[in-house]
C-alpha cells in the first residue's frame, strides 16, 4: 500500500464515516412526532454530510494530483 | 401528557365563519388568509338538494405529512398535538403545502407592509398614531412577538414575514395561556370544541365519548387531531358555494 | 398612557433601525412591524365591557385593550344574548374603528349638490351652527318640515323620542328592511308590537317561513339568539318545514324544504286554513274566548254591537249567540258562545265570524293552492296535518307551577311580510296558529316578547281615512289608512305631491345612521326624491352615498366608541339590560350620537326650559319626579346621563355596567311569557280573525276616491289575488327576490372589508337547470332587467351568476347589501338589487311597506337579448 | 488587440482565447438573458413571491409550485446525460466518444447549477435556506436526497470528474505561451505525463465514475421521491414515480448532448473528433429511453383511466382531454415522433445530424412540458377537499427568471469554450 493509497482509502473511509455519522447520529432520522424531531441532535450535521461527501469525492481529487514522494 | 384534540360538531355548525374572522382578527392574518376556512357545500339537483357545513382548521395530524417533508425542521410536531411552524426558521420551500391534503397552509406571497393593502384601511393614516403608534395592523396582537412552547419558538400569529410560510397554529399562544383557540371561543352556536383528550374528565373527553366521529380523509392515515361528530365526510360530488374572496 | 408608548415606539425605532436593516439584509427575518411592541415597555393590558354596535340585538363584549388600544371584540360571558361569543359581524368591526376612511372631522359641502362631494373640513361648532340656522330656519315655518330620518337607532329613548321632540320634527323610520308590514298585521290581528316567532325552545313543529336561519335573526333578536334557542330545541326533536324559495337559508336544518313561489305566502298559509279545518284541528275554546270568532257579522258585514254604559264610560261590545240560553248575548256576558252557524238576533240573520270564515276558505284547497305556489297538494295536506297533530290541541303543561297550554308548534316568519300582500299573509299565516289555538301557548307562537298590547291595536279598531291635504308621509289618507310611512312612499310623494294631495313637503333632513339612496327598495326614486330637500345634514361614521349626493353638512359619529342605550339584553327567557360603553374614546375628531344632539339643541336653542331636550331626556328615561333627574342647566356630560338613569334603576350608577358589564334581572316569569296565563290573557286583546275595521276602511276610501289598487286588500279576511308583478310580459319570467346574508348586515358593512372578505361580492343566484337552458355559467356577467307592470318602465343591472341547485328554477336571488361607492374598500362589489326594484303602486304593501319582489328577465352579458 | 490576440492565440486549439464576432453576439445575448433573469429575481425578491404566479393550494386555487420546481426537475435531468454518458465512455472505454465526453461533463455540471439556482428562486427566503439547509436539513424529507446527493454531492462529484479529466490537456496547453498560460498551470497542477500518472487517472476516473453512477441512481429517485412519496397529492403517490424522472432525465440530457455535440462539431470544426458514430450511439441511446419512456407513458394512462378515484379522475381529464391536454398531447408528440423518427434512422441506418438536433430540442420540450405536467396539475386538479380547481400561468417575472436560467447555462458554456478545449485533445503520439 503506497502513502497514496492509504490516505486515499482514509479520506473515503473518513468522508463516508462522516457522512454515516451526520445521517445516523447527528441528523435524527425516523423521528417524526416531537418537537426535538424538527432539530438535528447536532445542529450543522447536514454540513458534516456535505463535508463528508466532498471529502469522500476529494479522494479521487487527492489520489491523481497529489505529488509522488515515493521514496 | 397533554394532547389537544379539537371537536366540530356538524349538527351544529350554522356555516357563519365568525371562526374564520376570529381567527384572522386575532392572529393578525391578512386578506385571502384563511387559516380557519369553513366550506358551505351543495350536494344533489333541484328540490333534492343537501346542503352542508365543514370547518376546516389544520388538522394537526398526528402523522403530519407536513412534518415529514419539512427539509429544515421548521414544521414540527408538538408533544401536545399542537403542529407548528417556526417562521424563524422556515426558508419558504412550500413543501408543506404540496404534502398537505387539507389545503391549510397559507404562504406569504407578499411584503408584510402590502399584505394589507387589499383591504383598503390604511392602518399607517398618521391620524392613528396617537392611539395605534403605528403597529399595522391597528389591531395587531402583542402576543405574537413572543416565543411559545418549552421549545422558545417563534410559532404563533401571521403576516410578519415575507417568503414564510403559515398556517392555524391552534391558537399556541392562547392555549399556552388556559383560553380556547379564537375560533372555538367565538363560536356562536358551541359547534366547536377544544381541549385536552388525554384528560378524562375534560369537556373535549365527555362530549366525544360514545359519539360517532369522523377524520377528513381518514383513508390517508394521516390521524388528524380534528374530529368530526355528526354528519358526513364531504363526497366527491359536493360543491362548494359561497367562497369567499381568496385572490391576492 | 398613549403618548408614552408612542414615545417608546419611536425611541425604539431609531436605536434598533440599523441594527434591524443589516439583519433583515442577511436573515429576511423582514418583521416590519414587531418593533412597536417588542422594544416598547411591557405594554398594559386590560379588558372593558362594551356592546356590539353592527347588530340589532347589541351582544355583549369584552374589549381586549393594549395600552388603550382595542386590540380584539370577545363576547360577553353570561350575556343572556350571546354569551361569550360574537359572529363574523361582531368579530370584525374592530377594523372599521380604525377606519381612516371615516369621517373624520365635520364637513361642509363646497360643490353642487347631486353629484359626488366635495368637501371642506370644518369645526364643530361651525358645522352645528350651518344645521342649526337651517333647522330653525324652516322650525320658524312649520316644524314638522324638518324631517329626522334613521336606518337605526340604539338609543330611541335619546334620539327617537327626546330629540324629535325638542325640536318638534317629524319623523320616519325605516320601515324596509325591516318588516314593519309583519308588525302591522301582528298589532292589528293579536295586538303585539312584532312579527312571529314561535316560543322555540318548546316549539316540537316549526314552519320556518321565510326564516333565513343560517344567516338572518327574526323577529326580535339578531341571528345568534334564534338558532342557539333553535339547536336546543332540535335536540329535543324539533322538525323544521324551511318555506322558502331558497334551501340556503335554512342549509342542513330543513328537516322539509317547501320550495314556495315568492309572493304566493297568502295562498299557500289560506289553504293551511282550509286544511286544519277540514282535518279537524281546531282549539274551539281558544277561538271561542279569546277571538272574535264567535262574534255576529251581519250581511253587510259589520259586526252585530251594542252600547254598555253611558257617557264616557260608553263602549260598543259586540254580540255573540249564547248557546246557553239560545240568544245573542254580550261576548263579555255570554258563557257558552257559539263558534259557528247563523243566527237570528232582532229579525236579522247573522253569522258567526268563524262561519263566515269557514266558508271564506271553503274554495281554498290544497289543489288550488299548490299551483299558484308551485309546490303539490299533498305536500300542502301533509304540512296541515303534521302541524294539526303536533298541536296536540288540548294540551296543558305545568310551566314553574303554571298550568299553561302546550301546543308546540308555531311560525317563523319576519322579513318575508314585505310583500305586496304582506299584511293580509301575516294575518293568513297567524290564522293558522290561531286555528290551533298555538297563540301564547308553550312552545307556541309568539310575536313580542311581553304581551303588552300596542297603542296601534285601539287605533286600528277605527281607521282613519281623511280628505287630502295629507302630509307628505300620507298619514290617515285614502291610500293607507293603516301607514307605516315606508321612506320609498315619501320619496314618491315628494317627486310628485299634487298626485297624493300633499301640500307641503319637508325642507330640511337630519339623516341618522340612514343611507336611502342605497338601502330602500327603488334607488332612482331616491336619487330624484332626495334632491328636494333644501338642507341635508348627515350623522354618521362614514360618507354614505346618501352624503355624498345630498348631504350639505356630515357630522362625524363615533362607531362604538361611545355611551348609548338603554339596551336590552334579553333573550325572551332571562331578562337583563346593558349600556353601550365606550371601549376607547372616540376616534379622529367623532363623537357620539348623544353628544352630538346635546351640541346640536344647545345650537338650535332647545336644550334648556320645559319641554328642551334635557328635559325630554328626563322623560323618555324615567328621571322626571326621581332625585336622579338632570337638573335643567348647562349641557350634560353624556357619561352623567346614563349615571343617573342607572342610578334610577336602583343600581350603583353606570360603574355597575362598567364593573359588571350587564345588568341582569332575573328569570322571566311565565305569566309574562305565555299570553294563556298573563293578567289579563293575552294582554286584554281579542284576537281579531275578522278585520271589520279593515272592511269600514275599504268604504271610506272608496266613497273618498281611492283607486282600486289601494283599497283592494282591505277585506276582513285575508283574500288571494294576483300580485301585480305578475302581470309582467310573460317574458319577465323570473320572480328576483333579495336577501341577507349573515355576513353582512343591511347597506352599511360591505365597507367592512373583512366581512366582505367573507362574504364575496354582488351575485345573482340561479337554478342550474335554469342557467343551463339559458347559457349561462357559474361566474358569467348576467344582465338583469325588470318591469314595472303599473307603469310598463324597465330597470336593468349587470352582476355575476352564482349557479346552485338550492333555489326554485323560476326564481333568482341577489343579497341586499351590496350597491356602496363611497369607501374604497366597498366599492366595485357591484350593484344593490335596489336598483331594480320598484316602489309606489304593485310593489308595496297596502300599509305603505316595502315589497322585495319584482319580475325579472335574464341575460347572459354580451349577448344579444 | 487584434494582433497580440492572433500572436498569442494561434497556438491554442478550438478557438480557446479568441472571440469570433459570433461568439461575441451569442455572449452578448446570453448576457442580455442572465440580466432579464436578474431583474426577475429582483422584482421577484422585491415585491414577493406574489410577483409569480403561483398561489396557495385550496382556498386560493392556486399552484404553489409552478415552473420553477419544474425547471429544477428538468435541469437536473439534463445533468444526468452528461454524467451517464461521461461514465460510460470511462467505463466502457467507448473511444469514439470520447470527443463529446467533455462537453458532457461540463453540461452536466452546468445543469446542475441551474437546478440549484431554480431552488433558489423557488424559495421564499433564499438567503435564509442556504444558511437553514446547512444547519438544519432533515434526512426524512425527501428533500434532503435533493438538497445533500443531488445539489452538493453530484455536483461536487461532477466537478472532481471534469477536473480530473481536464488535467492532461491543461497540461499540454500549458507548455505553449498564450495569455492563458497561467490558468492552465495553475488548472495542471503540476500534471506530468508519465505512466504512474496515467494509470492513476485512468483509476480515479475508473472509479469516480463506478461511484457517480449509483449515485445518479439515487439522486434522480430521490427527485422522484420528492412528489412519488406524497400521499395527499393525487397523480403523485406511485412507485413509478423515480424510474421515470431518470428516464426521462436521460432523454432530456441526451438531447441536449446530442445539440451541442452538433454544435461544437459545426463551429469548431471537430468532425474529425466528434465523428458520425457518437452521434449513431447517443442516438441509439437516446431511441431506448424514448422507448422505456414511452413504455411509462402508456403505463401512467392506462392506470390513470382504469379505475381511478374522482380525483385521479379529475387530473386524468385535465390532462387528457382538458385545460392540459394540449401540453400533454404535445410532449408525447415531442417524445413519439423522435422516438420513430430514430428508430428509422436505425433500421435504415442513416443517421441525419440535422434531424437529431431537431429531435434533441423536440425531445427538451417535451421534457420540459412533462415535467410542468407532473408538478402543476396534481395540484389545481388534485384537491382532496371540495375546493375550487385551481388555476396556475407563469407570470412574466417567472419567464424573465427562466431566460435567465437558460441564458446562464449558455453563458457559462461559451465562456468555458474559450477558456478550454470542449472538445478532449488528441493524445500526442
Amino acid at each position: 500500500m503506497t502513502r497514496r493509497s492509504i490516505i486515499t482509502a482514509a479520506m473515503i473511509i473518513l468522508g463516508a464515516g462522516l457522512m454515516v455519522f451526520a445521517y445516523f447520529a447527528g441528523a435524527a432520522p425516523w423521528c417524526n412526532n416531537a418537537v426535538e424531531c424538527s432539530n438535528p441532535r447536532l445542529e450543522w450535521s447536514p454540513a458534516i454530510f456535505v463535508a463528508g461527501v466532498v471529502i469522500a469525492f476529494s479522494s479521487a481529487l487527492y489520489y491523481s494530483v497529489a505529488k509522488d514522494r515515493r521514496k | 401528557m397533554t394532547r389537544y384534540v379539537m371537536a366540530v360538531d356538524l349538527n351544529r355548525c350554522q356555516g357563519c365563519r365568525a371562526c374564520v374572522e376570529a381567527c384572522k382578527i386575532e392572529n393578525n392574518t391578512p386578506s385571502a388568509v384563511f387559516w380557519m376556512h369553513v366550506f358551505r357545500l351543495e350536494e344533489g339537483e333541484y328540490p333534492d338538494t343537501k346542503m352542508s357545513f365543514l370547518p376546516r382548521p389544520c388538522q394537526h395530524c398526528n402523522n403530519a405529512p407536513c412534518v415529514k417533508v419539512c427539509p429544515v425542521g421548521a414544521r414540527y410536531k408538538r408533544e401536545d398535538g399542537l403542529v407548528l411552524t417556526d417562521f424563524d426558521r422556515c426558508i419558504g420551500c412550500r413543501y408543506c403545502e404540496v404534502a398537505c391534503p387539507y389545503g391549510v397552509n397559507f404562504f406569504n406571497w407578499r411584503n408584510p407592509d402590502e399584505a394589507w393593502d387589499e383591504y383598503q384601511v390604511p392602518f399607517d393614516d398618521p391620524d392613528l398614531m396617537p392611539v395605534t403608534g403605528g403597529v399595522i395592523p391597528s389591531y395587531k396582537n402583542p402576543d405574537h412577538d413572543r416565543l411559545h412552547g418549552p421549545e422558545q419558538r417563534l410559532t404563533s400569529g401571521s403576516a410578519h414575514f415575507k417568503g414564510v410560510m403559515e398556517k392555524c397554529t391552534f391558537c399556541v399562544h392562547r392555549v399556552e395561556q388556559g383560553l380556547l383557540p379564537a375560533c372555538v371561543d367565538t363560536c356562536p352556536v358551541g359547534a366547536l370544541k377544544f381541549g385536552d383528550i388525554e384528560d378524562e374528565g375534560s369537556p373535549i373527553s365527555t362530549f366525544l365519548r360514545n359519539k360517532e366521529s369522523f377524520q377528513l380523509l381518514e383513508e390517508l392515515g394521516t390521524d388528524p387531531s380534528v374530529v368530526y361528530v355528526g354528519g358526513t365526510p364531504p363526497t366527491s360530488h359536493a360543491r362548494e358555494i359561497e367562497r369567499p374572496l381568496t385572490g391576492v | 398612557m398613549v403618548p408614552v408608548s408612542r414615545r417608546a415606539f419611536l425611541k425604539g425605532t431609531a436605536v434598533v433601525g440599523g441594527t434591524l436593516a443589516a439583519s433583515r439584509f442577511l436573515f429576511e427575518t423582514l418583521d416590519a412591524v414587531a418593533g412597536a411592541d417588542a422594544l416598547a415597555l411591557a405594554p398594559f393590558e386590560d379588558r372593558v365591557f362594551t356592546t356590539c354596535w353592527i347588530g340589532k340585538q347589541d351582544c355583549g363584549m369584552t374589549a381586549r385593550r393594549i395600552d388603550g388600544r382595542v386590540v380584539k371584540f370577545e363576547g360577553m360571558a353570561g350575556h343572556p344574548r350571546n354569551d361569550g361569543t360574537l359572529c363574523p359581524k361582531g368579530q370584525a368591526q374592530i377594523i372599521s374603528i380604525y377606519d381612516p376612511n371615516r369621517v373624520k372631522t365635520p364637513l361642509i359641502r363646497t360643490n353642487a349638490k347631486g353629484v359626488s362631494g366635495e368637501w371642506r373640513q370644518a369645526s364643530w361648532d361651525e358645522a352645528l351652527q350651518v344645521v342649526a340656522d337651517e333647522v330653525n330656519r324652516v322650525r320658524a315655518e312649520d316644524p314638522s318640515l324638518v324631517l329626522w330620518q334613521k336606518g337605526r337607532s340604539k338609543s330611541e329613548a335619546i334620539y327617537d323620542n327626546a330629540f324629535t321632540k325638542a325640536i318638534g320634527s317629524s319623523k320616519l323610520g325605516h320601515g324596509a328592511y325591516c318588516s314593519d308590514t309583519g308588525y302591522r298585521a301582528l298589532e292589528y290581528t293579536l295586538g303585539l308590537h312584532g312579527v312571529l316567532n314561535p316560543e322555540l325552545v318548546h316549539n316540537r313543529y316549526l314552519l320556518a317561513w321565510g326564516w333565513n336561519l343560517t344567516n338572518a335573526g327574526g323577529n326580535k333578536y339578531c341571528w345568534i339568539v334564534w338558532p342557539r334557542q333553535m339547536l336546543e330545541a332540535r335536540e329535543k326533536g324539533l322538525k323544521i318545514v324551511h318555506i322558502d324559495p331558497r334551501l340556503r337559508a335554512a342549509g342542513p336544518f330543513a328537516d322539509q324544504w317547501v320550495p314556495l313561489r315568492p309572493s304566493t305566502d297568502l295562498a299557500l298559509a289560506l289553504s293551511l286554513c282550509h286544511e286544519l279545518i277540514a282535518q279537524g284541528y281546531l282549539d274551539r275554546p281558544y277561538l271561542t274566548k279569546y277571538t272574535n270568532a264567535p262574534y255576529l257579522v251581519g250581511k253587510d258585514g259589520l259586526i252585530l254591537k251594542q252600547t254598555v254604559g253611558e257617557g264616557d264610560d260608553a263602549e260598543e261590545v259586540a254580540l255573540v249567540w249564547d248557546l246557553a240560553t239560545g240568544t245573542g248575548r254580550l261576548a263579555t256576558e255570554a258563557t257558552e258562545p257559539a263558534l259557528e252557524g247563523e243566527y237570528t238576533v232582532n229579525g236579522q240573520t247573522y253569522k258567526t265570524a268563524f262561519e263566515l270564515f269557514k266558508t271564506h276558505v271553503e274554495d281554498y284547497t290544497p289543489e288550488w293552492a299548490a299551483d299558484i305556489c308551485g309546490i303539490e297538494a299533498t305536500v300542502i295536506s301533509q304540512i296541515a296535518s303534521e302541524f294539526g297533530e303536533n298541536a296536540q290541541i288540548g294540551a296543558t303543561t305545568v310551566i314553574d307551577g303554571i298550568e299553561v297550554p302546550y301546543r308546540p308548534v308555531g311560525i317563523m316568519a319576519y322579513h318575508m311580510a314585505q310583500q305586496e300582500l304582506g299584511f293580509q299573509a301575516l294575518r293568513a299565516m297567524t290564522m293558522v296558529t290561531m286555528l290551533v289555538g298555538a297563540v301564547g301557548a308553550v312552545g307556541g307562537q309568539l310575536a313580542d316578547t311581553t304581551w303588552k298590547i300596542h297603542k296601534n291595536y285601539a287605533a286600528f279598531e277605527e281607521l282613519t281615512v281623511n280628505d287630502p291635504p295629507y302630509d307628505f308621509t300620507l298619514k290617515g289618507s285614502r291610500y293607507f289608512p293603516i301607514n307605516t310611512g315606508f321612506p320609498g312612499m315619501v320619496a314618491k310623494v315628494m317627486q310628485d305631491p299634487a298626485r297624493y294631495g300633499v301640500e307641503k313637503l319637508p325642507k330640511v333632513a337630519i339623516l341618522h345612521h340612514v343611507n336611502p339612496v342605497l338601502a330602500f327598495t327603488s334607488q332612482p326614486d331616491f336619487l330624484e326624491s332626495y334632491k328636494k330637500f333644501e338642507h341635508v345634514t348627515v350623522i354618521s361614521p362614514w360618507m354614505s352615498e346618501t352624503a355624498d349626493l345630498f348631504a350639505d353638512v356630515v357630522l362625524p359619529a363615533s362607531t362604538i366608541e361611545k355611551f348609548e342605550g338603554p339596551l336590552s339584553a334579553s333573550d325572551g327567557y332571562i331578562d337583563a339590560q346593558v349600556l353601550r360603553l365606550p371601549p376607547m374614546d372616540p376616534l379622529f375628531e367623532s363623537r357620539g350620537e348623544v353628544d352630538i344632539y346635546l351640541d346640536l339643541a344647545e345650537h338650535i336653542g332647545v336644550l334648556n326650559g320645559a319641554d328642551g331636550y334635557i328635559d325630554q331626556i328626563n322623560v323618555a328615561l324615567g328621571l322626571v319626579d326621581t332625585p336622579f333627574a338632570l337638573p335643567d342647566g348647562p349641557r350634560p356630560e353624556v357619561r352623567d346621563i346614563f349615571d343617573r338613569w342607572a342610578k334610577s334603576q336602583g343600581l350603583s350608577g353606570i360603574d355597575h355596567f362598567e364593573q359588571n358589564g350587564i345588568w341582569v334581572k332575573g328569570l322571566i316569569p311565565p305569566t309574562s311569557t305565555y299570553g294563556y296565563v298573563t293578567d289579563p290573557p293575552f294582554g286584554g286583546a281579542v284576537h281579531r280573525l275578522y278585520g271589520e275595521s279593515l272592511l269600514k276602511a275599504q268604504r271610506l276610501m272608496q266613497e273618498k276616491g281611492a283607486e282600486e289598487i289601494y283599497y283592494q286588500d282591505y277585506l276582513p279576511f285575508p283574500t288571494w289575488r294576483s300580485p301585480t308583478m305578475d302581470s309582467s310580459p310573460p317574458e319577465y319570467e323570473f320572480y328576483l327576490i333579495s336577501y341577507k346574508l349573515v355576513e353582512h348586515k343591511q347597506s352599511r358593512t360591505t365597507l367592512i372589508p373583512l366581512l366582505t372578505e367573507l362574504s364575496g361580492k354582488q351575485r345573482i343566484e340561479i337554478n342550474t337547470a335554469t342557467a343551463r337552458r339559458l347559457g349561462i355559467s357559474d361566474g358569467d356577467e348576467v344582465v338583469v332587467d325588470s318591469h314595472n307592470a303599473i307603469t310598463g318602465e324597465t330597470r336593468s343591472l349587470t352582476t355575476v351568476a352564482a349557479l346552485t341547485e338550492g333555489i326554485r328554477p323560476d326564481v333568482v336571488g341577489m343579497p341586499h347589501h351590496f350597491g356602496s361607492w363611497s369607501h374604497p374598500a366597498s366599492r366595485d362589489l357591484g350593484p344593490t338589487p335596489n336598483e331594480v326594484f320598484f316602489t309606489g303602486e304593485g310593489y308595496m304593501g297596502q300599509t305603505a311597506d316595502a315589497s322585495f319582489q319584482v319580475k325579472v328577465k335574464i341575460s347572459k352579458a354580451g349577448g344579444d337579448s | 488587440m487584434a494582433t497580440t490576440q492572433d500572436m498569442v492565440s494561434d497556438r491554442l486549439p478550438q478557438g480557446v482565447g479568441r472571440w469570433s464576432r459570433g461568439w461575441l453576439l451569442f455572449m452578448a445575448l446570453a448576457a442580455i438573458g442572465v440580466a432579464i433573469g436578474v431583474i426577475g429575481w429582483a422584482i421577484e425578491h422585491d415585491q414577493g413571491m406574489a410577483a409569480t404566479g403561483m398561489r396557495d393550494l385550496g382556498t386560493m386555487g392556486g399552484a404553489t409550485w409552478g415552473v420553477y420546481i419544474s425547471m429544477v426537475v428538468y435541469f437536473v435531468g439534463v445533468s444526468f446525460a452528461g454524467i451517464t454518458v461521461a461514465a460510460l465512455i470511462r467505463l466502457f472505454n467507448l473511444e469514439h466518444l470520447k470527443g463529446v465526453a467533455r462537453m458532457a461533463e461540463l453540461l452536466t455540471v452546468v445543469a446542475l447549477l441551474l437546478g440549484a439556482l431554480a431552488i433558489v428562486v423557488d424559495l421564499g427566503q433564499p438567503l435564509r435556506g442556504l444558511v437553514n439547509l446547512f444547519r438544519y436539513a432533515r434526512p426524512q424529507s425527501p428533500f434532503f436526497g435533493t438538497f445533500s446527493l443531488v445539489v452538493s454531492g453530484y455536483l461536487f462529484s461532477s466537478l472532481v470528474y471534469l477536473y480530473l479529466t481536464s488535467r492532461p490537456d491543461a497540461a499540454r496547453l500549458a507548455e505553449s505561451p498564450s495569455r492563458l498560460q497561467p490558468l492552465y498551470r495553475l488548472w495542471a497542477a503540476g500534471y506530468e505525463p508519465t505512466v504512474d500518472q496515467r494509470a492513476r487517472d485512468r483509476k480515479a476516473t475508473f472509479w469516480l465514475a463506478l461511484a457517480i453512477l449509483p449515485l445518479l441512481i439515487v439522486a434522480h429517485s430521490s427527485l422522484g421521491f420528492v412528489f412519488g412519496l406524497q400521499v395527499g397529492r393525487p397523480g403523485w403517490f406511485g412507485t413509478l414515480q423515480a424510474p421515470a424522472f431518470v428516464v426521462l432525465a436521460g432523454v432530456s440530457g441526451i438531447g441536449h448532448l446530442i445539440v451541442l455535440a452538433a454544435l461544437v462539431r459545426r463551429v469548431l470544426r471537430q468532425e474529425h473528433r466528434i465523428g458520425i458514430e457518437a452521434f449513431t450511439w447517443l442516438g441509439r441511446f437516446l431511441m431506448l429511453l424514448l422507448f422505456v419512456y414511452l413504455y411509462f407513458v402508456v403505463v401512467e394512462i392506462f392506470t390513470s383511466i382504469y379505475q381511478p378515484t374522482t380525483t385521479e379522475q379529475r387530473i386524468s381529464d385535465a390532462l387528457l382531454t382538458g385545460r392540459y391536454a394540449w401540453i400533454f398531447w404535445g410532449s408525447v408528440a415531442a417524445l413519439v415522433l423522435p422516438a420513430f423518427g430514430l428508430a428509422w434512422m436505425a433500421v435504415t441506418r442513416k443517421w441525419r445530424i440535422g434531424w437529431m438536433v431537431i429531435m434533441g430540442l423536440i425531445v427538451n420540450l417535451g421534457a420540459i412540458g412533462k415535467r410542468y405536467l407532473v408538478v402543476v396539475p396534481s395540484e389545481t386538479h388534485g384537491q382532496l377537499l371540495p375546493y375550487p380547481i385551481g388555476t396556475y400561468a407563469p407570470s412574466l417575472v417567472e419567464y424573465a427568471v427562466l431566460i435567465g436560467l437558460f441564458s446562464l447555462g449558455a453563458l457559462l458554456i461559451g465562456g468555458f469554450m474559450k477558456l478550454f478545449p470542449i472538445v478532449e485533445m488528441e493524445e500526442t503520439p
